[in-house]
């Protein structure tokens, strides 16, 4: 029994490896049939309207498109986060609370170090990062050291951290008319980089551009580094990995960290925006953090795939909010939205069938 | 003494819910079957039942209506779940995926329901409460037990205890929990013993659905009066609640009791004059449950219990 | 003659590969039928046909002369047909009873009645001579005696076909004796079993007739007694193998591998006993010292202090004529030691990388497969290559096959492709050829003695007493975590070693 | 016509349209204003809480065809500033504050944008007066988040229990106030446990302020015997048989004046109305009250008083309770 390569001289192209995008793809498109048929039940004169402005509110004029890209920006964020410790088979439910932290770090400095001048921002993201990454690394230690199951950590850590952040925003930064954080200084605001002028009147800033980075950052970290491979051995095999002399405790925590960072970052990212975010003083989890499961789930766990996954909510979020002018409620959005993520699942399916008839062509043996 | 039974029967609030929902979620995980999904599940279960409240509620109320409204929640959590069991069974997805969409899905479909079916319009669903139980009778005249357990209590409460019997009964010493166990720890034994391991998946999920969407018609019944398609996230409390409690139905008894006992003193501690008197800033208060979680759980997490087979979907052809 | 089982012209495609092709397998009432071939020469799947596991795509199964469609295991067990799986069939967190019992369980309104089975399985086992403890946890038990629980499934539900995957890869030698004699006694009750082994003797010592596979398809079916064991493994790989392992004598060198009055303590259970004790040992340049032993014995923890996978709680650890106690795995392994592990799943392989990646899993960080911490993936594919080719390791994509998806032998080869052309000083290696067929075997004992010529010093743990005798120069046995005996296998009979395993003896020169 | 866009607009807040609160008041205010004559209307959800997705919102109802667009709630400040430049053709009605830069640095109202206010310190004091003059002692404030609007009803609820117990002669320290924000908007078993555990240590009345933690209030209300509610905004008295009242804001009845105003081509823009009892624009709920002894006249001398001036109500939002310099109410602030 030969390997295939040898025997049959060339190769079928492998169809499997575009599974992914594929069933995501069909997944889209069986999600918007759902919207439309949801749309024609609740009002048949107008369904085909309200889906062409879904289909076509997110590139309705520049403005609209770079609305998508900035709304994308900290979804990637918070879906890459998830993304990369889904690639080291730990399951970070806790993005939430390493987004609102990073926030806290990013507001803190946004507000009080302005004798930092131009590199304002730069520190604002820094502390973003660090404040993210360290939210994290309770449950990694705790996973490394205590086998403490990180959801339920991580659920916990969102709890505590929004407690908490709220609280240090109410003694540090609290502008009480309001009940939220005090606006961040001018400096403190990510800069254009010429994307107002490339899609004026929208709310994008080089934040996008910087998510974007991270992604590909990720990308390479995740499968061209030793220290990635390190990273995914010990999430498919503890045991083997120590046995490779892959310290495993590292990898946990560092997996982690990094995790958590991506996290913080997407909170930087969004509350110094300069679209007037402020961290509410209100006891509600921060939304982006499970966002961020269903951008990551969408794109396979990859992060290029969670950047497109990412670009792919913001922009039927901005086609939903133009869909109101149809007279439909945006929450039909969230329909569709959860009935893509619903069919993604379905990807192992899809991947299987793709695999078969790669192989059925594949040939015999000898 | 007053202050004590105060303290247990708030506690029995936020205990009931957890526990029901999270004893759903170990029927789901011992077959097999991850089920992030509770907290979409209490929605769906909440908003079925609660609708169902607020157009009977004109024709009956009390206990019958509650007892008819506990089979409403039962069945949509069950039917919901439904779309959990096909695509991590049958189409063998991730459960995480599809219990995260089952999540995304079920605001949105009982906000846009409840606009649609309800006259008004509107997306809250206002009921009128008419099932507490002042006081049990016969039972609620005895000294001491009867004023912690048997006045101002709900049927859910004692409905709740019985699940955890049941559960722990049902899962132990039964041919269904023996077989249901071997298919969340070794599907391939089971199946190679003739168990049909898809059926028990089935039941598993099935199982959950019913106890998460009894869960949050407990939750929305003994804490508001009405229902806005939220559960403020105790779903994903009892999923922490499952693991804190090892997927055993006792110690997920006892985590929940511990959380919620820990949530109770948070919440109203600002009745507990000596406590107000620490001048300790509220914030203080609502992080105490969370950081004594996981406090415990640094003490108490050496080794896992978790089903081993949980999460990977069953497909007879591999090993 | 009536057969009970005929299985005809059995036809399996899994995608790309037909691992069945025309086989037809006929099973006399009473007798012991081995089923031969190479790894992945297709015995599990045409088993799991008749078990009902797989539905063949042509071809017929008669039972009793009757013609049947097998469903599913269930059936087969309604058929009297019963198997004892390759990997075991059994949930770890239950106890004995409680897997015997499932699926066939008997219940009162509703709930189990455990007393009536009990009673039931102590009286199979007492009959049977199948040692167990009803209300152990599997997790607990030895795997001898969760094959002893595997056998009384079948029995239990009485069935009178009985499969055996591959049973004797995991006993010890005592145990596969037991097995021997319970297998005759079965058959002389009238049980037909069919017995899959890679091991040439045991068809040899039980078997009637054996079939042989090669790559899916049926070669023939032979009267045991008329064939002898050489015949055999050439019908079943196709060419002569050598089954005697061939060196030269060999004068040992420095010392490589030097263990100090080692202590391990049983850090779990309560017993005051050590897991290992105050053991001392040798391994030379250009020797195989290869320690024999009943598994549990403390051989798993003295490899895994030597190689850093747990820490020594007394004594050194001397590499090369360092110290390495306190020194991380890390270190060990760049620093001259190579390792083999016992469970190839667990600590030898990570099966979701692909088979490239497996193959530089020891080395991905070293110069030549990476530059400032990014990996040189075509360094690496072609790496794997060599290694693929040199190796022999079969797969159905090459270097970029998920190794989860290769057969265990062919795991098992890639794992000692990787240690032995990290080319060691020390080559650790645990029970190197289990569940390897001959010519892989052939092939892996080949592979020592190479590494031993070339003046490597290597340390084999292993159970089979056959393989220690055929490939040491010298033997210790492990007995209670100490060394109970240091002998050269000239100087010792089977029968000894296997006294001094048993613990009731005890040689001077320790 | 249908098709032809939405003349009458209403964008909401972080809050969903039927939220009990600023969102929902207004929304059938313009709703009855719209359908009495037979205008067409809608209302557009932001897609997230920043300056930048308000202001979208806006334009997407300016797209729709909007001539007038209200914006409920203090958040818009600054949305608005912006919006009422960039679409001098448009009229805008917001609710609660008025327009201004994101540093407050300046604030202007141009002639397109009518601010309301509410004097909802004065609709707190009815409320803490009237449960005092009802022979209350015991009573609580929980209120939701700590937003203005909602800090103003609870100082005034407070100065209202002050009034009525220096009017009844009641020793210094007589009356008792469990005092607190949730931090949230939502009905939760944390919020019902903290109205329980009041009720249970001697509270007797609550005024529940803070959208649906009302309901869970009026949960805990219910589960006690003898035990009220306070609702506020609208009449609430149809949610529990608790409701002994509600401090209401005529959120809705502003609304329709103000459009009434703009088509009878008397808009009243660059102007900030403050709608309190000199206007009607708020009240206590007296036609479903369950008050045991509090009267309608008690409730008209009551409002006279204030609108004559006898009652000097503190309306500042910015300021702790110690600075409202109570004597006959003792205040458990429950700090959070
Ligand atoms: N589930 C499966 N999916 C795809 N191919 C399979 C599957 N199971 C077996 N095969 C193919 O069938 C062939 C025969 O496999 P089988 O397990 O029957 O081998 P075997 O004779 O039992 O080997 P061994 O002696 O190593 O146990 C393999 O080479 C493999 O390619
Ligand atoms: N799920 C699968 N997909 C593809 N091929 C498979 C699958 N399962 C098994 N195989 C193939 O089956 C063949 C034999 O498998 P099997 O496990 O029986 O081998 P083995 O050598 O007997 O293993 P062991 O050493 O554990 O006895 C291999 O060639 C492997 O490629
Ligand atoms: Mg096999
Ligand atoms: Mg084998």
């Amino acid at each position: 029994m030969k390997t295939r390569k040898e025997k049959t001289g060339f190769r079928i192209p492998d169809l499997s490896r575009a599974a992914g995008p594929i069933s995501s793809i069909v997944a889209i498109a069986v999600g918007l049939m759902i919207g439309f048929i949801i749309l024609l039940i609740s009002n048949p004169a107008r369904a085909l309207e309200g889906f062409a402005w879904i289909i076509g509110g997110g590139i309705n004029s520049a403005k609209d498109l770079g609305n998508v890209l900035y709304y994308a920006t900290p979804i990637i964020m918070t879906g890459l986060s998830v993304a990369f410790a889904f690639r080291t088979s730990l399951f970070n439910i806790g993005a939430s609370g390493q987004f609102i932290v990073g926030a806290l770090g990013a507001v803190l400095v946004g507000v009080k170090c302005t004798f930092l001048g131009s590199f304002q921002w730069v520190v604002g993201l820094l502390a973003a990062m660090v404040f993210g990454a360290v939210w994290a690394l309770i449950p990694g230690l705790l996973k490394a050291y205590n086998n403490v199951n990180e959801v339920i950590s991580c659920i916990m850590t969102n709890y505590i951290g929004m407690y908490l952040v709220n609280w240090i925003v109410k003694s540090t930064v609290y502008h009480q008319l309001t009940n939220r954080s005090l606006p961040v200084a001018n400096e403190a605001n990510i800069p254009k980089l010429g994307l107002d002028k490339l899609f004026p009147g929208s709310s994008i800033n080089g934040g996008f551009i910087i998510a974007v980075l991270i992604c590909i950052f990720a990308y390479i970290l995740l499968n061209k580094t030793t220290f990635g491979f390190e990273l995914k051995a010990c999430g498919y095999n503890r045991f083997a990995s120590r046995y490779a002399g892959i310290s495993e405790k590292r990898s946990i925590i560092m997996a982690m960290v990094i995790s958590g960072a991506m996290a913080g970052i997407g909170g930087g990212l969004l509350y110094l925006a300069g679209s007037g975010k402020y961290i509410n003083v209100e006891d509600v989890l921060a939304p982006e953090g499970f966002t961020g499961i269903s951008v990551a789930l969408l794109g396979m766990s990859h992060p290029i795939g969670t950047l497109f996954a990412g670009l792919f909510i913001a922009y039927i979020t901005v086609g939903g909010s133009y869909m109101q002018l149809a007279g439909f409620v945006p929450e039909i959005i969230d329909i569709i939205t959860a009935t893509v993520i619903y069919f993604a699942a379905f990807a192992l399916i899809m991947r299987n069938l793709l695999q078969r008839f790669r192989l059925r062509k594949g040939g015999e043996r000898t | 003494m007053n202050t004590l039974f105060f303290l247990i029967q708030q506690t029995m609030f936020f205990t009931i819910p957890l526990l029901v929902v999270a004893l759903g979620g170990m029927f789901s995980e011992r077959s097999g079957v991850i089920n992030i999904a509770l907290e979409g599940i209490m929605i769906m279960g909440g908003f079925c039942s609660i609708l169902f409240i607020s157009f009977m509620q004109d024709t009956m109320a009390g206990q019958p209506l509650l007892l008819l409204a506990i089979l409403i929640a039962m069945i949509s959590g069950a039917v919901f779940s439904l779309l959990h069991a096909y695509a991590s069974i049958n189409m063998k997805a991730d459960q995480t995926i599809s219990g995260t969409a089952l999540n995304l899905m079920a605001p949105a479909v009982s906000i846009f329901a409840a606009r649609m079916i309800q006259p008004s319009g509107v997306q809250q669903i206002q009921f009128t409460n008419t099932f507490r139980i002042a006081k049990v009778p016969v039972l609620g005249d005895i000294p001491i037990l009867g004023d912690m357990f048997f006045q101002n209590v709900y049927l859910t409460t004692y409905i709740g205890v019985a699940i955890l019997i049941i559960a722990a009964i049902l899962l132990y010493k039964t041919k269904f929990g023996l077989r249901l166990r071997a298919c969340g720890e070794h599907p391939q034994a089971a199946d190679s013993v003739g168990v049909n391991v898809y059926r028990m998946r089935y039941a598993g999920v099935m199982i959950s659905g019913a106890l998460g969407g009894l869960g949050g018609l407990i939750f929305v019944v003994t804490t508001s009066t009405n229902f806005n398609a939220t559960v403020a996230g105790y779903g994903f409390l009892a999923l922490a609640v499952l693991i804190f409690g090892q997927w055993n139905p006792w110690r997920i008894a006892l985590a929940a009791l511990f959380f919620g006992f820990m949530k109770t003193i948070s919440a109203t501690y600002s009745s507990i004059p000596w406590l107000v008197q620490l001048q300790v800033s509220g914030y203080v208060y609502k992080m105490i449950p969370y950081i004594a979680t996981l406090v415990v759980l640094v003490f108490s997490s050496r080794n896992s219990q978790a089903p081993k087979a949980a999460g990977v979907p069953y497909d007879q052809g591999a090993r | 003659m009536e057969y009970i089982i005929e299985m005809r012209d059995i036809v399996k495609d899994f995608p790309g590969i037909r691992a069945n092709d025309h086989v037809t397998l006929q099973v006399r009432k009473g007798e012991i039928h081995a089923l031969l071939g190479e790894n992945g020469a297709g015995k599990s799947t045409l088993m799991s046909i008749l078990f009902g596991m797989y539905k063949p795509d042509s071809g017929s199964i008669l039972l009793r002369g009757k013609e049947v469609h097998i469903s599913g295991p269930r059936m087969a067990n309604e058929l009297g047909i019963g198997m004892v799986h390759q990997h075991f069939m059994l949930v770890h967190n239950f106890t004995v009873l409680q897997n015997i019992i499932l699926g066939v369980e008997t219940t009162q309104n509703g709930f189990l009645k455990m007393d009536e089975a009990r009673k039931k399985v102590v009286a199979l086992s007492e009959k049977y001579g199948l040692k167990v403890d009803p209300d152990a946890l599997i997790s607990e038990i030895t795997v001898g005696m969760q094959q002893r629980v595997e056998i009384l499934k079948m029995l239990y539900r009485e069935n009178d076909i009985l499969i055996f995957d591959e049973p004797t890869a995991v006993l010890t030698p005592q145990e596969i004796d037991e097995l021997m004699d319970i297998m005759k006694g079965l058959a002389a009750e009238g049980k037909s079993i069919i017995f899959i082994t890679h091991k040439l003797e045991e068809i040899k010592r039980v078997a009637d007739r054996c079939t042989v596979l090669r790559m899916g398809k049926c070669i023939g079916t032979v009267n045991v007694a008329d064939v002898t064991v050489e015949e055999l493994s050439e019908m079943m790989v196709g060419r002569k193998v050598i089954l005697k392992v061939e060196k030269q004598e060999k004068e040992p060198g420095r010392p490589v591998l030097e263990v100090r009055n080692l202590t391990i303590r049983d850090h779990k259970s309560k017993s005051r006993k050590n897991k290992v004790h105050n053991l001392s040992l040798t391994v030379r340049e250009g020797e195989i010292v290869c320690i024999a032993g009943v598994d549990g014995n403390g051989q798993s923890e003295l490899v895994q202090a030597i190689t850093g996978l747990i820490p020594a709680d007394e004594g050194q650890i001397i590499l090369k004529g360092e110290d390495v106690t306190k020194k991380s795995i890390r270190y060990r392994n760049t620093h001259g030691l190579s390792h083999i592990p016992e469970d190839r799943h667990k600590y030898g392989l990570v099966l979701d990388y692909n088979l490239a990646e497996n193959l530089v899993l020891m080395e991905y960080f070293e110069p030549r497969f990476q530059s400032r911490g990014f990996l040189k993936q075509k360094e690496i594919t072609a790496y794997a290559e060599k290694l693929i080719s040199q190796f022999d390791i079969r797969s159905s994509e090459g270097a970029r096959t998920r190794v989860r998806s290769m057969s265990g032998g062919n795991q098992q080869k890639a794992i000692a492709a990787r240690e032995i052309s990290r080319n060691p000083d020390l080559l650790l290696a645990v029970q190197p050829t289990r569940g390897l067929d001959v010519g892989a075997i052939e092939y892996m004992h080949g592979q020592i003695v190479k590494a031993r010529d070339s003046g490597k010093a290597v340390l084999v743990v292993s159970f089979e007493l056959s393989e220690v005798m055929n490939l040491a120069d010298r033997i210790l046995v492990m007995y209670e975590g100490e060394i109970v005996a240091n002998v050269k296998p000239s100087e010792v009979t089977e029968k000894e070693l296997g006294l001094y395993m048993a613990g009731s003896k005890r040689s001077e020169a320790v | 016509g249908k098709g032809s866009g939405f003349e009458l607009a209403l964008v909401t807040d972080l809050g969903t349209i039927d939220d009990k609160s600023f969102n929902q008041g207004s929304w059938e205010g313009l709703k009855k204003y719209a359908t009495e004559h037979n205008k067409t209307y809608q209302y557009y959800q932001p897609s997230e809480a920043t300056n930048a997705a308000y202001l979208e919102a806006i334009d997407l109802a300016v797209k729709g065809g909007a001539k007038v667009i209200v914006t409920p709630g203090f958040l818009f400040e600054v949305p608005v500033y912006m919006a009422q430049t960039r679409y001098p053709d448009v009229k805008f009605v917001l609710l609660d504050g008025e327009p201004h830069t994101e540093d407050y640095a300046t604030y202007k109202t141009e002639a397109n944008t009518l601010c309301i206010l509410y004097a909802e310190e004065q609709a707190g004091f009815m409320a803490g007066y009237a449960a005092v003059k009802d022979g209350f002692t015991k009573l609580g404030f929980q209120g939701g988040m700590a937003v203005p609007a909602v800090i103003r009803y609870g100082y005034g609820f407070l100065q209202g229990a002050e009034a009525a117990a220096r009017e009844m002669g009641l020793p210094e320290g007589s009356i008792s106030v469990m005092y607190n924000y949730s931090g949230d908007f939502a009905a939760t078993p944390e919020n019902q446990a903290r109205a329980a555990g009041w009720y249970q240590s001697g509270t007797e009345v609550i005024f529940a302020c803070g959208g649906a933690v009302g309901n869970s209030v009026m949960a805990a209300a219910e589960a006690s015997t003898g035990k009220y509610v306070i609702g506020v905004d609208v009449d609430q008295y149809a949610e529990s048989n608790t409701v002994i009242s509600s401090a209401m804001k005529m959120l809705g009845n502003s609304v329709y004046q103000a459009l009434e105003a703009y088509y009878g081509n008397k808009w009243d823009g660059g102007k900030t109305w403050v709608l309190d009892v000199n206007n009607d624009g708020v009240g206590l709920a007296m036609d479903n009250a369950r008050w045991r002894s509090f009267s309608k006249a008690d409730y008209d001398a009551l409002y006279k008083g204030i609108k004559d001036g006898t009652y000097k109500i503190n309306n500042a939002s910015d300021i702790s309770i110690a600075d409202l310099g109570l004597k006959y109410v003792t205040v458990t602030e429950v700090a959070d």
